[in-house]
């Protein structure tokens, strides 16, 4: 219990400041999914930290964090089922090049 | 203090087992071996282009994870590396470093055959994970726990392939999944000319040699942990039994290998999504039943 | 101070640089398949994180996912991508950052100087690549137009919180060793009180595969053409040298399941 | 307790960097070397459908685990709760089975 509470926080901060610059500044879409996984884990690092240092003794921040890692599998699993759609309708993963609904 | 003696025990122990296993290997295999067990080029090779981070890093990940997968088997009452509480999830899951090392090693080395071969690891990770998983589940759920040293004490009065043979069975075909052997060796088979074992040469050749027999080695240990009772047995002392049955398990997955057909990755994937997946989530249903009728899990 | 606590201080610098350098290399790296591996060291110093934590199961939960999940997700990037090996990129100009973490890569240049059919024999056999063009500026690159202030955006959110965290730290912290045993105690909770999110978790999963079967829609989109047939795709591996007995799983799936369609 | 036996397993994976770092140390042969194309793109990912629901599959396992820890000490009740959670899974493996995901395309 040597290392204070906020060591692991900036830790997350700095993940989660990082995932938002992926997000904005990737062309592929893959690379936004991967932005997206690096908040949510920034998240779930967030939560088991203040499980350790807040509430020890009573485990419900685990299992929010096990149901994070598993909106992040499934979500994961359905963006790529609709980046293959995009790819074989639009033969590119640009993200920006999808301007359709711009009218 | 503890922790340095533990330490030199496991590197000691498994470094001698992982020997054991190159030599045995030539022993058992009748035809030239074909898989990861086939030797390396001779000469200092390295491909043109290679990713130099990627392709020097496979060899190390390959090493660590062995090594890190060795901490968890247990070989006497007392001598395990470090008898970690949730042992058998830590082990599937640093299994899982093999496939990250052959898939790195693959692509670094950018040569199109070991490419290929990335391409078809990860399929064959795809395919054995979840069988695995649910193989690993029946032994659990009898024990209680699942670290390693409370699964072999939860056996003596009876061995889990007695109990549970669908699990034993699954955990064997995974378990050849899991190491590229004999009727799963599509990534390392000779139309890819033994994949990334034709890129890496000299020492490192041997240092791949060494950690895909490594692998082997473990999976048969912790398959003689799960299923016949580890270091339990009535004379001989504890480790003589888990060198017995160590073997046993390596001799019985040497010997399904010799009898079936090569199976291409399409056939392994349909395998074991259409057959495996499906067996062993009856084999969970099979052991909760079991228990609850009161045969384990006591 | 004694051994247990520096080594535990030591542990947690070597989890935080590797987290943080990993997020970093997967934003800046120019090869795709590299970032999905930076990626995955970082969510595996997260997993030391946790267990630094004493909440082990999590940290093994997340290596499992996360290495299976990345390496799948690579898979997608370079089906998607027509240069996931970052060659094309690596030899344009790059700020510090990129050209650190993007360093192992050869540029393509070389392969220009060093046999000039090959380079040509790569280019014509893969269409999408022609009609772009080799030569085209900065649209073939990985990042969209408004990069700085993406940078911009994402280091004041950092900045924000970074100060947040100093500035106020006033959390109440208790001084508590948890239970070791994680995975009983979270066994017994996912029985008892969470059960509603244990049944959500399984139909959540269950709408991700329904979801993603239906928009993958298999079997609707056989293989375009103009992909060449690669040499070591065979669909029946030769035969094992000498096979003395029948093997007893000789069934083959592919007649197994044609002949069931037969009968539809 | 959980440290002691991670830091074991620590030790270990330094133990087998610092073995291959002292290799590498030690290894003066001269380099020969292969020519390569990186020929990337004849890659057909024709086993998309069974990546996709690997993804979810491997949560399943996730939930697997702390329930065989506990099944034996619960019961009854545990039991009709993974019936239901494999009830759910197998219906996803049968819907993608007659949807024809689950061939080599």
């Amino acid at each position: 219990m040597i290392l204070p509470i906020n060591a692991y926080l900036i830790v997350s901060a700095v993940l989660f400041g990082i995932g938002v610059y992926a997000i904005l500044a990737q062309r592929t879409a893959v690379m936004v999914l991967m932005g997206i996984e690096l908040i949510l884990n920034a998240v779930g690092l967030n939560i088991v930290v203040f499980w350790r240092y807040i509430q020890p003794e009573n485990y419900s921040g685990q299992i929010f964090t096990i149901i994070i890692i598993t909106i992040g599998a499934i979500e994961m699993s359905v963006g790529l089922a609709i980046m293959m759609l995009l790819y074989r309708n639009r033969k590119t993963v640009q993200v920006d090049k999808y301007q359709d609904l711009k009218g | 203090m503890g922790i340095i003696l533990s330490l030199a025990a496991v590197i000691l122990l498994f470094s001698a087992g992982t020997l054991i296993t190159i030599l045995i290997e030539p022993m058992l295999s009748t035809t030239d071996e074909e898989g990861p067990a086939s030797n390396s080029p001779k000469n200092n090779i390295y491909p043109v282009h290679p990713d130099s981070w990627l392709y020097n890093a496979a060899p190390a990940v390959a090493l660590a994870s062995m090594a890190a997968a060795s901490v968890v088997i247990p070989i006497d009452k007392s001598l395990a590396g470090a008898d970690i509480g949730i042992g058998l999830f830590y082990f599937i899951v640093i299994i899982d470093y093999m496939v990250l090392a052959v898939a790195l090693g693959g692509w670094g080395s950018n040569v199109p055959e070991s490419i290929e071969s990335c391409y078809r690891i990860i399929a064959q990770l795809v395919a054995y994970v979840v069988p695995l998983g649910l193989a690993v589940i029946g032994p659990i759920m009898m024990a209680k726990s699942m670290s390693t040293q409370n699964i072999i004490s939860s056996q003596s009065s009876l061995w889990y392939i007695v109990s549970q043979p669908l699990g034993f069975a699954l955990y064997i075909i995974t378990g050849l999944m899991q190491v590229y052997r004999a009727p799963f060796l599509e990534p390392f088979s000779n139309i890819l000319n033994n994949g990334i074992i034709s890129t890496y040469g000299g020492w490192r050749g041997k240092l791949w040699r060494i950690s895909l027999s490594g692998i082997l080695f473990i999976v048969a240990a912790m398959g003689a942990v799960l299923f016949l009772g580890g270091w339990s047995g009535p004379l001989l002392p504890g480790f003589v039994w888990m060198a017995i049955k160590t073997f046993a398990v390596l001799i019985l997955m040497k010997w399904i290998g010799q009898r079936m057909k090569l199976l291409s990755t399409a056939r392994m994937l349909e395998l074991s999504w259409k057959i495996l997946i499906p067996a062993g989530l009856l084999n969970v249903l099979i052991v909760g039943g079991l228990i609850l009728m009161g045969v384990g899990g006591k | 101070m004694n051994l247990g606590e520096a080594a535990q201080i030591f542990a947690f610098g070597v989890f935080a640089f590797i987290s943080i350098a990993g997020a970093l290399g997967m934003t800046t790296t120019m090869s795709m398949f590299r970032s999905g591996i930076f990626l995955m060291a970082s969510f595996i110093g997260v997993a030391g994180l946790f267990i630094l934590l004493m909440a082990d199961l999590l940290g093994m939960l997340q290596i499992m996912m996360y290495i299976g999940g990345m390496l799948v997700m690579i898979l997608f990037m370079v089906l998607f991508s027509n240069d996931p090996g970052g060659d094309m990129m690596a030899s344009m100009k790059m700020p510090f950052l990129e050209r650190f973490f993007s360093s192992g890569l050869l540029p393509q240049k070389k392969i220009h100087r060093d046999s000039h059919s090959h380079h040509n024999s790569r280019n014509n056999n893969n269409q999408a690549d022609k009609d772009e063009g080799m030569n085209m500026g900065m649209d073939m690159s990985m990042f969209t137009s408004l990069k700085p202030y993406a940078a911009w955006i994402g280091l004041t959110v950092t900045i924000v919180f970074v100060l947040l965290f100093l500035l106020f730290p006033d959390w109440p912290v208790k001084n508590f060793i948890p239970d070791q045993d994680s995975s009983h105690r979270i066994g017994m909770l996912l029985m008892g009180k969470y059960m509603m999110a244990f049944e959500g978790a399984g139909l959540m999963i269950l709408l991700g595969i329904y979801g993603a079967i239906y928009l993958a829609r298999p079997g609707k989109h056989p293989d375009s053409k103009d992909r060449n047939d690669p040499s070591s795709i065979n669909e029946e591996p030769p035969q094992a040298a000498e096979d003395p007995i029948e093997p007893f799983y000789n069934i083959n799936l592919k007649e197994l399941y044609e002949k069931s369609e037969d009968e539809k | 307790m959980i440290l002691t036996w991670y830091s074991v397993t620590g030790l270990i994976i330094l133990a087998a960097f610092g073995f291959i770092l002292l290799i590498y140390a030690f290894s003066r042969k001269q380099k020969e070397w292969i020519l390569n194309s990186s020929k990337w793109n004849n890659f057909r990912f024709s086993f998309i459908t069974f990546a996709l629901i690997f993804l979810s599959f491997d949560m399943e396992m996730i939930f697997m685990y702390p329930w065989a820890v506990v099944f034996a000490d619960i019961g009854m009740k545990a039991f009709l709760d993974m019936l239901v959670f494999i009830a759910i899974l197998s219906s996803g493996i049968a819907y993608s089975w007659g949807m024809g995901g689950l061939n080599w395309e």
